[in-house]
């Protein structure tokens, strides 16, 4: 059974219509790329998925569950977690505050036992910490634990987003340009980190991005739609060759 | 030169964010600075509009000219109105309350309606059709990659003579970014005087005459691209070599 | 070790204390007064805090959760303990001793569930919209009590202070001084250990970005439901040791003035701090009394140096011109509040050592 | 019957004439709000102000106060005078506000919530400065023209109830097109959402924002003058009240948008008067803030305001 | 009470001066009240000052005021109220005058075994069970049946119309009484209107439509005048021809000033009528308006009577002596032994739960705009 099956999904706002007939299914364990220009739907796609739109038309089933009517934070406790295109951390959160609080579905402990301090909640606390700090380590962003996200360079901050999205524990994770303001020694950093993430954790990977760089050696499999519609996939060899493709989007890199 | 940066310290808060760099712009010229994150790019930039307190950072030393006369004591809305300068800065700031079009006209807010109004448009919608289709919407609504385009295209409605560019690649598809560096170029050759920040090091020097390498605060190299290209520390570090 | 204990140690310290001054008369019932009114100030300002400050809304309704609970708490004792317009009393005056503490809590209950009125709405408004709201809220639950004629309606309700003369006459304690202090101190406690909770820093997190906070699976819904409850329901407390220090209460003392009152507290004190909180509540009860001493001084000052025609005395009108004055200034040189969003412990990191607060 | 249709329509008259107020205020929150996200709750008592402004030139004019001007200058001219200069000296106090208590707070980055605080108690500054300085007897105010009753059979209305509405009418549709059509307008709107790249335009933001007190100031002035004709006798805490309400009344019509704050405004004034006619007076409150609160349950941001989609 | 215990020091002291505590509304919503209640007793003050001080026990002393701000709030009237007992350690307190304040403040004082008057709170509950609180002023119970009874015999009217603040107790109180006493006459049902607003309403026009539109024959409004002078022209515009009644809140010379030629020719039931008054009334009246050119409203004379009331009381102990306490309680003892007091009010004795027994006046509003004596009707 297909980890992620996502049909015919329609997008419309008002007259335009983002997203139209889009459909794709992931068994678990790719890492495929979603490319397209500009205003293509991609991030409208991402949105849907991890349930912030409730799509016109389609549907979408996440590990055999339709995530239709579930609210996002239902839908990442399913399993789903995403960065945002441009970074949406709890900026005036330590680092580690902030990968804590997205633990928020595993926590297991009412307000009544935070005011009381109970026994349920000292150990929850204990393993939220525990899980965040290993994350951290494991990111090698433990040194920055008490900064303030928005005093952090740019590079970090993606990174940071990153974790505070592992930490949710997702079998789906989904990247929205993580690239996107990054100096090229951190879009080197990035791809090893993505790889190494998509190694070491039982994980399914769906990334956007427009730099070629980082889809091309990253992705196994590559979707290209345009004006909401899916115009090409595959490899990302087939795709840099495929003339549909450099006509709508990659282009010639002549100045 | 046109655009001379002396030696300027600037702060924010007390954390010194620039230690004292100095470069220089020639009219007509293509000049970039190329940097790690966190180098100090932005806050050049920030630095030379001097945008309002509390947002802008502090220049604490040295001084910025341009054609001889110091830009410190021009108010922001001057150094645009009056002077001819324009940015387009690193996230955006569009107006996501206003249409599209609201945007391009608020950017010719000092000059009076006319003609010449109508052109600019032209020309913006000819480099991003995009932004035509788009006239009428909530410019909040718009895709990452549209609002960098009207950034963009907000920056060059304002007429400018010299124009700064923070990352504008930034979002956009590989299509249209050559689209948009060829009209640039274009304009460059029309006698435009462009100022560069790019994250993607190898395109800004293929594009600019000079470029400067900046690291946190300071000016490490400078010199033309075609040099900075084979620069050993430039290749290490910023063109994957 | 010191750690742990100082702070318990120094509070009950603290009371001890006070009931002593109190018992030897050297607190009159003037001061005592004024201290019940900085626990209940403390403990509106740090209730409100949880709101406008760690949620960042901005609630101006605070005062109507107030009110209830200072009806139901007062009308609870006055039914039971004393005989009053309700029939005669059901319990002996000796209980008094718990069934004031029981009744605080019920007025508190109460108050919290009268928190859904705004807790509701605000899962789909947000900002100035729920702003009005609040408003609302406390408009209807004033008007309403304006209509109930069993607690007497605009003519107030009174007896409450036989109830408190009933628990001085079985011990003689300052029983309202013990529970005013009890309270603030639990009171902080709570939203302190809410706060410094996972569970509670989703509040920050729906304060600094709700869509991000919802995505990365905060239950944005109930984490409102519960921190409007909690706010509310400690108003509530607050309103029934209102009632009884004062031992008469009128809809008329739960007008928008006295939200805006905490409000201020909570600006002054800094959005989000605690302490910051509790040290504005002190200082502007404080500084609100200090002036009825604070005018006739600066208007014999004045006249001294003749910056005052002899025909002219400084009344206590101007009060309520050099407070808001006062508060301007000290905005003008700290616009981020006197603690800003930090605590103590963020400032002197050296405290730490010695005393943990949870 | 009729007596029942002639008392709805009496109400009608009523609401639009005590709507207008609410519009009045609320259309002046609704400016500086939209411009600067600040809730001005300043504004209630610089409608106040204006009141009082109108009182004194008012009195002036005729020669009652002051004795610099002699007696006898006809009421309307009294009138015709004393709205531009109102218009004017209310104006400066707003601009004063903006300038010694807004600004500095702005520059330093305050949180706009800081602001609103500010403004909150430069409110109450100027209503016990006033009862400190002028006493608290209150002042009533001079007839200016002498009220003419046009009866229409099951109905009737008096000049100064068609002046109010006109003037709110007129001051709306100007307000509309200054906001929509213009240039600096549009630059308000802008500041609003991102004042960072306000300069980047060529906008000086100061002047903007000087302008829009001006505006905001000057309407709460004429709506002060029209109030003091309409319900004669000021007092320091007149404008507390009406000016919270107003507020609500922006809210709920929309907060930032001037529709909103117009509609809202006299959607209040009907749900006031309206309640009282067919409900028992006692539960107007209980039964008019049930309603508003309601509505802005149902349309989360109010009549017309603009939902603040966040586009991820 | 919340507050109890501290209280004086024991040992006898020799008393200086005689220390009196306002506790008035300055500030908040009605600061008319709190200014004229402090101009009547700065001119008392005054006066004495002049004739040497107050005589008591062969030695003349000089008095003492001291002015608190209650803010019109509950909880600022009871710190005031315990600041002068404790701090200033006044002798008798005069005032809160709205019985929203006087209310707790009575409790307090009666807690503190400190006599007080309250000159204007006309709620039954301010002096219920308190031997240490008076006041000067007659109730609602009473006021309302004179009001009720004037209508019915000056107007022949069957039908009445009521409105008034519901927010605020003492319109509140006087309406149900009234309401109640007129029902006992004309019947249930008669009150064919009973409308309310609250406090600082400016706009009645809705109310005095469906008032105008029950063909009430009288409209009872026992409101502040300050509102008085907003409603009665309102009601005339709403259609409303029929006379106007009016309670003591009328009776400030300001009602003129504010309400214009609309009020002429109406009544109001009050304590004393300040056109054709005649002895200490006249001259209080003429010396009050001269000092601060205006009429004093009914607030200023009932302040004024009180404190005298609270002066003559400490003459009559005959010498204060002991603590501070001590002097408080034969201070409570003289005021609950008055039998008769003279004050510019009309002449009134207390019952037991000291609340003065007084006549009423009822004052019709002259065309040249003055209140001038009707009838008086005496419990
Ligand atoms: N909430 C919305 N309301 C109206 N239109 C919207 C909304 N969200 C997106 N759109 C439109 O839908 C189209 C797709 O937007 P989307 O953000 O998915 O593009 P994208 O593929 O992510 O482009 P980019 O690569 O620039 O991020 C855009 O043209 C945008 O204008
Ligand atoms: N508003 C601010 N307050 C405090 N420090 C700041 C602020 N903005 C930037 N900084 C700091 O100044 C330094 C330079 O920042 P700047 O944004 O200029 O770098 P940059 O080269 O533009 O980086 P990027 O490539 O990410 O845009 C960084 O260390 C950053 O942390
Ligand atoms: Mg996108
Ligand atoms: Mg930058």
């Amino acid at each position: 059974m297909a980890l992620l099956d996502v049909q015919n999904l329609t997008m419309r706002f008002g007259g335009l219509t983002a997203v139209s007939d889009f459909s794709c299914q992931m068994q678990g364990g790719e890492l495929m790329g979603l490319i397209g220009p500009n205003g293509a739907g991609k991030t409208t796609v991402f949105n849907m998925v991890s349930g912030f739109y409730t799509p016109s038309e389609g549907a979408i089933v996440f590990d055999g569950t339709p995530t239709a009517g579930l609210k996002p934070f239902q839908v990442t406790t399913l399993g789903i977690a995403r960065t945002f295109q441009n970074i949406r951390l709890w900026h005036n959160l330590s680092v580690l505050d902030n990968i804590r609080i997205a633990q928020h579905s595993r926590m297991g402990y009412s307000a009544w036992d935070s005011f009381l301090r109970t026994k349920r909640y000292m150990e929850a606390e204990k393993r939220i910490d525990a899980t965040a700090l290993e994350l951290l380590e494991a990111m090698d962003l433990l040194r920055f634990k008490d900064e303030l996200p928005k005093n952090l360079p740019y590079g970090l901050q993606r990174k940071v987003e990153i974790a505070r999205a592992m930490s949710t524990k997702p079998k789906l994770l989904l990247l929205d340009e993580p690239a996107a303001g990054l100096s090229s020694s951190d879009v080197r950093g990035l791809i090893e980190l993505v790889r190494w993430i998509h190694k070491n954790f039982p994980i399914t990977i769906w990334m956007i991005e427009h730099q070629m760089t980082v889809v091309m050696s990253l992705c196994q499999w590559i979707k290209v739609i345009d004006f909401g519609r899916t115009i090409a996939e595959g490899t990302p060899e087939d795709i840099q060759a495929n003339p549909v493709v450099i006509k709508a989007y990659l282009g010639d890199d002549q100045i | 030169m046109y655009l001379e940066v002396r030696d300027l310290v600037v702060k924010y808060g007390n954390i010194e964010a620039l230690h004292g760099i100095s470069f220089g712009v020639e009219r007509g010229e293509i000049v970039t600075l190329i940097g790690a994150n966190g180098a100090g790019k932005t806050t050049t930039l920030h630095s030379i509009m001097r945008l309002p307190p509390p947002e802008a950072p502090k220049v604490v030393s040295g001084d910025i000219l341009l054609d001889g006369k110091s830009l410190l004591k021009v108010p922001p809305h001057d150094v645009v109105a009056k002077l001819h300068m324009a940015l387009a800065p690193e996230g955006r700031h569009i107006f996501g309350n206003l249409t599209v079009e609201e945007n391009l006209e608020l950017a010719t807010y000092a000059r009076p309606k006319g003609s010449s109004v109508k052109d600019d448009y032209d020309r913006v919608y000819a480099l991003f059709p995009r932004l035509a289709e788009r006239r009428k919407q909530r410019s909040e609504q718009l895709s990452g990659g549209e609002q960098q385009m009207l950034a963009v295209g907000r920056a060059l409605m304002t007429r400018c003579q010299f124009l700064l560019l923070d990352e504008p690649s930034m979002g956009l598809a590989p299509l249209l970014m050559y689209d948009m560096f060829r009209a640039l170029k274009q304009l460059n050759a029309e006698g435009m005087t462009i100022l560069l920040i790019e994250q993607n090091a190898k395109l800004a020097l293929t594009f600019a005459h000079r470029g400067y390498l900046l690291d946190t605060g300071e000016i490490v190299t400078s010199g033309p691209c075609a040099e900075l290209m084979h620069d050993p520390v430039v290749k290490k570090a910023y063109l994957g070599g | 070790m010191i750690q742990r204990l100082s702070v318990p140690l120094l509070l009950t310290a603290c009371l001890v204390i006070a009931i002593g001054m109190v018992q030897g008369g050297v607190l009159d019932g003037y001061a005592q007064m004024v201290f019940m009114f900085v626990g209940i100030n403390i403990i509106m300002a740090t209730s409100l805090n949880l709101i406008n400050g760690n949620m960042g809304e901005f609630a101006c309704g605070h005062a109507g959760f107030m009110a209830v609970g200072a009806y139901v708490s007062s009308v609870l004792t006055v039914a039971f303990l004393t005989d009053s317009r309700f029939g005669p009393a059901i319990l002996p005056e000796s209980a008094a001793l718990w069934f004031f503490p029981v009744s605080l809590l019920a007025g508190a209950a109460v108050a919290a569930v009268a928190g859904l009125l705004v807790a509701f709405p605000s899962f789909k408004t947000r900002g100035d919209y729920l702003a009005i709201i609040t408003i609302a809220a406390s408009y209807i639950i004033k008007s309403a009590i304006e209509n109930i004629d069993a607690v007497g309606g605009a003519r107030g309700f009174m007896g409450m202070s036989r109830v408190v003369s009933a628990m001085n006459s079985t011990i003689d304690l300052p029983w309202m001084i013990i529970w005013t202090f009890g309270s603030a101190v639990l009171c902080v406690f709570v939203i302190r250990r809410y706060v410094s909770s996972t569970y509670g820093k989703g509040v920050m997190a729906i304060c600094q970005d709700e869509v991000a906070a919802n995505i990365m699976s905060v239950n944005t819904n109930r984490v409102k439901l519960v921190t409007f409850m909690l706010s509310s329901g400690l108003a509530g407390l607050a309103g029934g040791l209102f009632a009884h220090a004062i031992g008469y209460v009128n809809p008329g003392n739960f007008t928008i003035l006295k939200s805006t009152e905490a409000m201020v507290m909570v600006y002054l004190g800094g959005m989000g701090s605690l302490s910051g909180a509790v040290m504005a509540a002190i200082l502007i009860t404080f500084l609100m009394e200090s002036l009825r001493f604070l005018i006739p001084m600066l208007d014999t000052a004045l006249h001294a140096v003749y910056l005052l025609p002899d025909g002219y005395e400084l009344t206590q009108v101007w009060k309520w011109v050099i407070i808001p004055l006062l508060l301007i200034l000290l905005m003008m040189f700290r616009p981020e509040g006197i603690m800003g969003n930090k605590e103590i412990s963020d400032v002197f990191p050296k405290l730490k050592k010695f005393y943990t607060f949870k | 019957m009729e007596i029942f249709l002639s008392t709805l329509v009496q109400n009608v008259l009523n609401a639009l004439q005590w709507g207008s107020f609410y519009s009045l205020i609320a259309l002046g929150y609704c400016l500086v709000y939209g411009v600067l996200q600040l809730i001005n709750f300043a504004h209630g008592d610089i409608f106040m102000v204006g009141a009082y402004i109108a009182y004194f030139v008012a009195t002036l004019f005729l020669g009652v106060q002051f004795g610099l001007i002699p007696p006898g200058m006809p009421g309307w001219m009294v009138l015709a005078l004393a709205v531009p200069l109102t218009m004017i000296l209310t104006a400066m106090v707003g601009v004063t506000l903006e300038r010694v208590a807004y600004r500095p707070l702005r520059r330093k980055g305050a949180h706009r919530l800081y602001v609103v605080i500010t403004a909150l108690m430069c409110g109450l500054i100027l209503e016990h400065a006033n009862l400190a300085l002028l006493g608290a007897s209150r002042r009533r105010f001079p007839h200016l023209i002498e009220e003419r009753l046009w009866d229409f059979g099951f109905f009737s209305v008096t000049n100064l109830k068609v002046m109010v509405i006109l003037a709110a009418l007129l001051v709306f549709i100007g307000l509309r097109l200054i906001v929509t059509r213009t240039r600096i307008g549009m630059a308000m709107r802008a500041i609003s959402w991102d004042r960072f790249a306000i300069p980047l335009m060529g906008i000086p933001v100061d002047s903007v924002i000087i302008f829009t007190f001006i505006l905001g100031s000057s309407i709460a002035g004429l709506g002060g003058l029209l109030f003091a004709m309409s319900y004669p006798v000021l007092e320091p805490y007149m404008g507390a009240l009406i000016g919270w309400k107003a507020f609500i009344a922006a809210v709920v019509g929309g907060i930032g948008s001037i529709r909103g704050a117009y509609v809202g405004g006299f959607l209040l004034g009907f749900v006031e008067i309206m309640v009282v006619a067919i409900f028992p007076s006692t539960f107007r409150d209980l039964i008019s803030f049930t309603i508003l609160l309601m509505i802005l349950s149902y349309k989360p941001t109010g009549l017309f305001g603009m939902a603040r989609t966040t586009k991820i | 009470a919340g507050c109890g215990g501290g209280g004086g020091e024991k040992k006898a002291e020799e008393l200086k001066s005689i220390k009196l505590g306002f506790v008035i509304p300055i500030t908040g919503d009605i600061p008319k009240v709190g200014e004229s209640s402090r101009q009547a007793a700065e001119m008392l003050r005054e006066e004495i000052a002049a004739a040497g001080g107050v005589e008591v026990g062969g030695v003349k002393l000089p008095v003492e005021f001291l002015y608190e701000d209650n803010e019109s709030k509950a909880e600022s009237a009871v710190s005031a109220a315990l600041k002068l007992i404790e701090q200033n350690k006044v002798l008798g307190i005069i005032g809160p005058q709205a019985s929203k304040q006087a209310i707790p403040a009575g409790e307090v004082a009666n807690a503190n075994k400190t006599p007080m008057i309250s000159p204007w709170s006309t709620n039954p509950a301010t002096t219920l069970n308190r031997p240490y609180v008076f006041r000067a002023c007659f109730l609602d119970p009473f006021q309302g049946p004179v009001a009720a009874k004037f209508a019915t015999e000056e107007f022949g009217a069957t039908k009445a119309a009521v409105l008034f603040d519901i927010a605020s107790d003492y319109p509140k109180g006087l309406a149900e009484y009234f309401k109640k006493a007129w029902e006992d006459i004309h019947g249930a049902g008669s009150v064919v209107a009973f409308e309310t607003f609250t406090t600082k309403d400016q706009d009645f026009s809705a109310q005095l439509t469906k008032i105008a539109n029950t063909g009430a024959d009288v409209l009872f409004v026992p409101q502040y005048y300050s509102e008085v002078a907003l409603i009665v022209p309102q009601a005339r515009r709403a259609g409303f021809d029929k006379p106007i009644l009016g309670s003591d809140s009328w009776g400030s010379a300001e009602l003129m000033s504010l309400c214009g030629d609309a009020c002429r020719g109406l009544y109001f039931t009050t304590h004393y009528a300040a056109a054709g008054a005649t002895g200490a009334t006249k001259d209080f009246i003429e010396k009050f308006s001269a000092k601060y050119g205006y009429v004093p409203d009914d607030v200023a004379a009932l302040t004024w009577d009180a404190t005298r009331m609270m002066l003559e009381a400490i003459t009559a102990t005959g010498g204060l002596k002991g603590s501070l306490p001590e002097m408080r309680e034969q201070i409570r003892a003289s005021l609950a032994s008055i039998e008769q007091f003279d004050g510019i009010t009309g002449s009134m004795r207390f019952d037991a739960e000291g609340d003065p027994i007084k006549c009423a006046v009822v004052v019709k509003i002259s065309d040249e705009g003055e209140f001038t004596f009707f009838k008086s009707v005496c419990p």
